[in-house]
């Protein structure tokens, strides 16, 4: 039988599969849940320092290729999500810890506090609307890419993932710039920029206009991110967008991924999606010759 | 295709000084207890039960706030966005039910008293408003089988809360299931009483939600989704939980006291 | 009934829907065809100075949730390509011509010939690599844009169509470079950068290892785009991405397009697509309440 | 789920010296005359004609340029990927057909011959070649109902071109319909033959493909699609085609003779 287990930057993991942020996360019961459902990890709901109520409904919206959301990052705050931490960690699961805010500072502060509650890692959810950028996310911004890593480096002892932006011409750009502030693992990808209109209602179908589109649609997109990101850097790479099987996942694996995060496919494989992504990862790596999942880790770059 | 469906409304029915009904044609099923997500152009996209399951569905909905407000203001032509149905139903479980509905609660109930009594079970409902204006659905519930009433203010029925009401009714007759909705202090007694006579109950709940497919967490109660889990537990879930009758998430997922 | 009629900087067009380039557009029998299946008008392949005959196979894999491409722009050249313009005219089509170059010059060259053979306007494939820009596409590049742009209005007098790129930071920026160049409208969205790897044989899926998606993947980017650049520019927009039914081209026209073209959803509903979307159109400005298909333009704005 | 499904070769046969046939397992239908996507990893991805219908599929290969010999090299157990069946298919019209093949346009019309001969009709087929070695499928066709040859250098069967053979075989015997793969000079022959005997002729094409699924136009005839209006196409279209026989396009989409 294949070996799952994997590790990232020294999380080890029992199979390569992550509950990506945003999904089943802002409390500590759901995040136990999924991780016992078979998810190797789960990262938190991105957690700032205030509670934040988000955007208001419609959030989400079903599309053929995806899903699409404006949620606008509801969260309790870090002090209060304590307890949805321990809650998960009680239960087993292996947390990774996903903060955002305003600043370089309150990104460091928050990933701070965050690392107390005892999570293996953190996620850095650069995505956010940089104050000095004029509107442009963190994330589309090389400087502070490299800079927030670094200040967050500095103030805790985890791994630091900073998650990229694909709202950019050239992601790898990206990668290298949060190497070069210490980045023990890159995360990619966050959502693409995206718009649904109800021409029933001559409107835009989110109460927000825009949002982010995630699932099957955004997929190639990803794996190609990833691709690029691994020509480029050397530290680790986790695979997000549109993984909803086994193979999916294989092709983020093979361009260079050292493990996937699971959103969007949740909605139409359920919570066993983490198993069933495992199982068919296990056969077709079998299949294809592989050992373990280490051995199949960018080989598409041959 | 996306998965909300533009309708316009067929059709407005004052029930109550507050409380109004919406109907509409989709293609969409529906089982008793099921909710839908309405979009209220310009204001929010609200869960909604399905009061009426027929070929021209109805939502029975409660001006409470300023989404629902804005609805109170919609006119038959006037187009709302619906998706689902979403969660589970309730389910008959013997041949007598005892149906225990507070205020808008009853728009979640209806449909199932309705679909019990056709399925041949006695069905008796005990509603509950503050006022006797404020009743609802109390003909329909008459209709499926036997119907008592209190109200807060003693308007109409016997004075005092449901749960009361629902105590004599379980003193009175032995019944094989016990179903309820409304605010969920009272719903939390209406458990407690099923159980203590250890009848099996069901309660559908109500939570924030945003997406209401099960992957927001916006509605988690303990380790459960009220979306998709429910809306509709169980006693046994119930006794079981932390947070029911206790707690609520506010939108940032804040625990808040119920 | 609702009048489909619609006009672009005075290219009239019996109905909003085009062929997009790339799509049984390198023959003038194929162009003749789709022109009488219902099409308002056809945009031909992207033709550039001499013949080019693209990437080897496999250039097209079908995914879920769109196709990706990399057919490397084969084309006959635009001298050989003057009898494939003509055959479609002969049969009555309403042609726009897609021209590509390496730089300014050839671009301008190019067009300058396509125009003498009669088409409506030019359309501006500016998704080529740019000599100058390092690798970059041309449409990542807003002087390059504007630039460019002025050199081909500078030696037609049709009108000019330069065809933006999703795969940078802000579309509009590079339309609003357009308008400043003279473009009389703007075409978005080009294919998405992408990528599909086949785990079974360890490599990526495309000869060309990167290609472009399109389809429904890319509808709500699409839309996006063309909602961003109807609030920068003044010029007319024509959308394209993901179009496959009278209700996704709505949301392009509800977003501020006045026309759209239509390239994969051909896969899957034939070259009668056109005639459909057009009906299913109609249909639904008839419920909204619209009389023609201007009146629909933007209206997602309010 | 993508179109591409990867196989494992199960079996490889040579047919001739140049030709090879290449046996798999697939979950797809196919119809005699239709094609296969067929990716040779490294290589190229070319359409190749359903050899084999059965639950094991075959296609069946000439050795000609670089994707086809490296082909050539691959043994049991190497992977290849196939989409499809695309294109149409030979449509029986009548008790009795003359087909006739030449080279390996013997790849394309075998798996009609077959299913023609058991849906009862009479099917004789004129096999030709350049030299005997190169026949194809001669004892597939010649179980499959009467079968004559011709071969350029008169090795085996009468010496000529098999337009020649056919003729005189149309002569011989009335034929209910034609239907004929090969070098599309010889196709063109065939068509006229057929044509002036007044009988329903169907005339297998090959392009330059791309995309196989009609939406890449690098396999135009005219105003026609080979992948998808084709690749078998009747006589009477033929006969108003300024392109068969003529002009086929290169890999830029220009024009150049046959
Ligand atoms: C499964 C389910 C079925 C429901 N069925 C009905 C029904 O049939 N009839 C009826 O009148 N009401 C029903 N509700 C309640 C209803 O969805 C809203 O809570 C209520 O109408 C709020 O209206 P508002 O937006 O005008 O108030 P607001 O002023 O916006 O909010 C007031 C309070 O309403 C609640 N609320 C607001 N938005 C939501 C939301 N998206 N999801 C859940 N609660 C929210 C919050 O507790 C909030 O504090 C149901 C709720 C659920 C979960
Ligand atoms: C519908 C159809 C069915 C076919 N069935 C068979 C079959 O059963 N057996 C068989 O041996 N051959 C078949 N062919 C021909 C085959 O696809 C190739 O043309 C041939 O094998 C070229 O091989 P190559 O790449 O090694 O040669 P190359 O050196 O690459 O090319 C030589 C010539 O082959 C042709 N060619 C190359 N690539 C393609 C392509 N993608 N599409 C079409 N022609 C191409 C061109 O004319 C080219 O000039 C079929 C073609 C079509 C259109
Ligand atoms: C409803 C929703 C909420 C999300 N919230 C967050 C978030 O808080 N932080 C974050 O980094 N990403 C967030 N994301 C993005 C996902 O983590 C992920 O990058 C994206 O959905 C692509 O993966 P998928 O296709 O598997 O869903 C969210 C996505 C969705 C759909
Ligand atoms: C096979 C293929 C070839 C294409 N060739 C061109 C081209 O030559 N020039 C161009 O501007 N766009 C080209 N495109 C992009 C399309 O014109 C269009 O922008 C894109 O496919 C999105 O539209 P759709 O989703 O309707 O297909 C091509 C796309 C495909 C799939
Ligand atoms: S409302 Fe999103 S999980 Fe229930
Ligand atoms: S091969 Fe692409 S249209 Fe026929």
């Amino acid at each position: 039988m294949v070996d799952l287990r994997t590790e990232i930057a020294g999380v080890a993991l029992r199979n390569p599969t992550m509950l990506a942020s945003g999904f089943l996360d802002e409390t500590g019961g759901s995040m136990a849940r999924v991780y016992q459902a078979g998810a190797g990890a789960v990262v938190t709901k991105s957690v700032g320092p205030q509670p934040r109520e988000g955007y208001p409904n419609p959030t989400i919206v079903e599309l053929d290729a995806g899903l699409l959301n404006a949620v606008g990052l509801p969260n309790p705050g870090v002090i209060e999500y304590e307890h949805e931490v321990k809650r998960a960690q009680a239960a087993g699961a292996v947390v990774i810890g996903s903060v955002y805010g305003k600043d370089a500072d309150e990104y460091a502060a928050v990933a701070a506090k965050m690392s107390t509650y005892g999570v293996q890692a953190i996620e850095l959810n650069l995505s956010c609307p940089h104050a000095k950028g004029l509107g442009t996310e963190i994330a589309q911004d090389e400087a502070a890419v490299r800079d927030f890593t670094r200040e967050v480096k500095d103030v805790v002892d985890i791994p630091v993932f900073p998650k990229l932006s694909p709202n950019v011409q050239d992601i790898a750009k990206f990668a290298v710039a949060a190497e070069e502030g210490g980045a023990d693992g890159i995360v990619a990808i966050n959502t693409m920029k995206a718009m649904a209109i109800t021409p029933e209602l001559k409107m835009p179908s989110l109460a927000n206009r825009f949002g982010g589109l995630s699932g099957p649609a955004i997929r190639p997109i990803g794996v190609r991110a990833v691709y690029d990101i691994c020509e480029k850097v050397q530290i680790p790479v986790i695979g997000v967008g549109g993984v909803g099987s086994g193979r999916d996942a294989l092709e983020y694996i093979m361009a260079g991924a050292s493990a996937v995060q699971v959103g969007t496919a949740i909605l139409s494989r359920g919570l066993g999606v983490f198993n069933e992504i495992a199982r068919e990862m296990a056969s077709l790596l079998e299949e294809a010759g592989f050992q373990s999942v280490p051995e199949a880790i960018g080989v598409a770059h041959a | 295709m996306p998965r909300i469906q533009v309708v316009p409304l067929l059709e407005i029915v004052r029930e109550t000084p507050t409380t109004t009904t919406y109907r509409f044609r989709g293609d969409l099923g529906g089982k008793p207890g099921q909710f839908l997500m309405v979009w209220i152009p310009r204001y929010d996209e609200l869960p909604m039960a399905l009061s009426h399951l027929g070929a021209v569905k109805g939502i029975t909905v409660r001006d409470y706030g300023d989404a629902t407000h804005a609805l109170a203001a919609f006119t038959a032509g006037d187009r709302i966005g619906v998706r689902g149905p979403y969660g589970n139903a309730f389910q008959l479980e013997g041949p007598s039910v005892l149906a225990v509905g507070g205020g808008s609660g009853m728009a979640s109930m209806i449909a199932a008293i309705e679909a019990f009594a056709q399925q041949g079970a006695r069905v008796v409902t005990a509603v509950g408003a503050r006022t006797a204006a404020e009743l609802l659905f109390v003909e329909r519930a008459n209709a499926a089988g036997e119907m008592h009433i209190a109200t807060d203010d003693g308007s109409r029925g016997s004075a005092g809360f449901v749960p009361t009401l629902a105590e004599k009714l379980l003193a009175r007759e032995s019944f094989a299931q016990v179903i309820t909705c409304g605010p969920e202090r009272m719903m939390a007694a209406v458990v407690d009483l099923a159980r203590q006579k250890g009848l099996p109950v069901q309660a559908s709940l109500e939570r924030y939600m945003k997406c209401g497919i099960g992957i927001c967490d916006a509605c988690a109660l303990d380790d459960k989704l009220v979306c998709w889990d429910g809306p509709i537990f169980t006693g046994d879930q119930l006794a079981k939980s932390e947070e029911f009758g206790r707690y609520r998430r506010d939108k940032s997922g804040r625990r808040v006291p119920v």
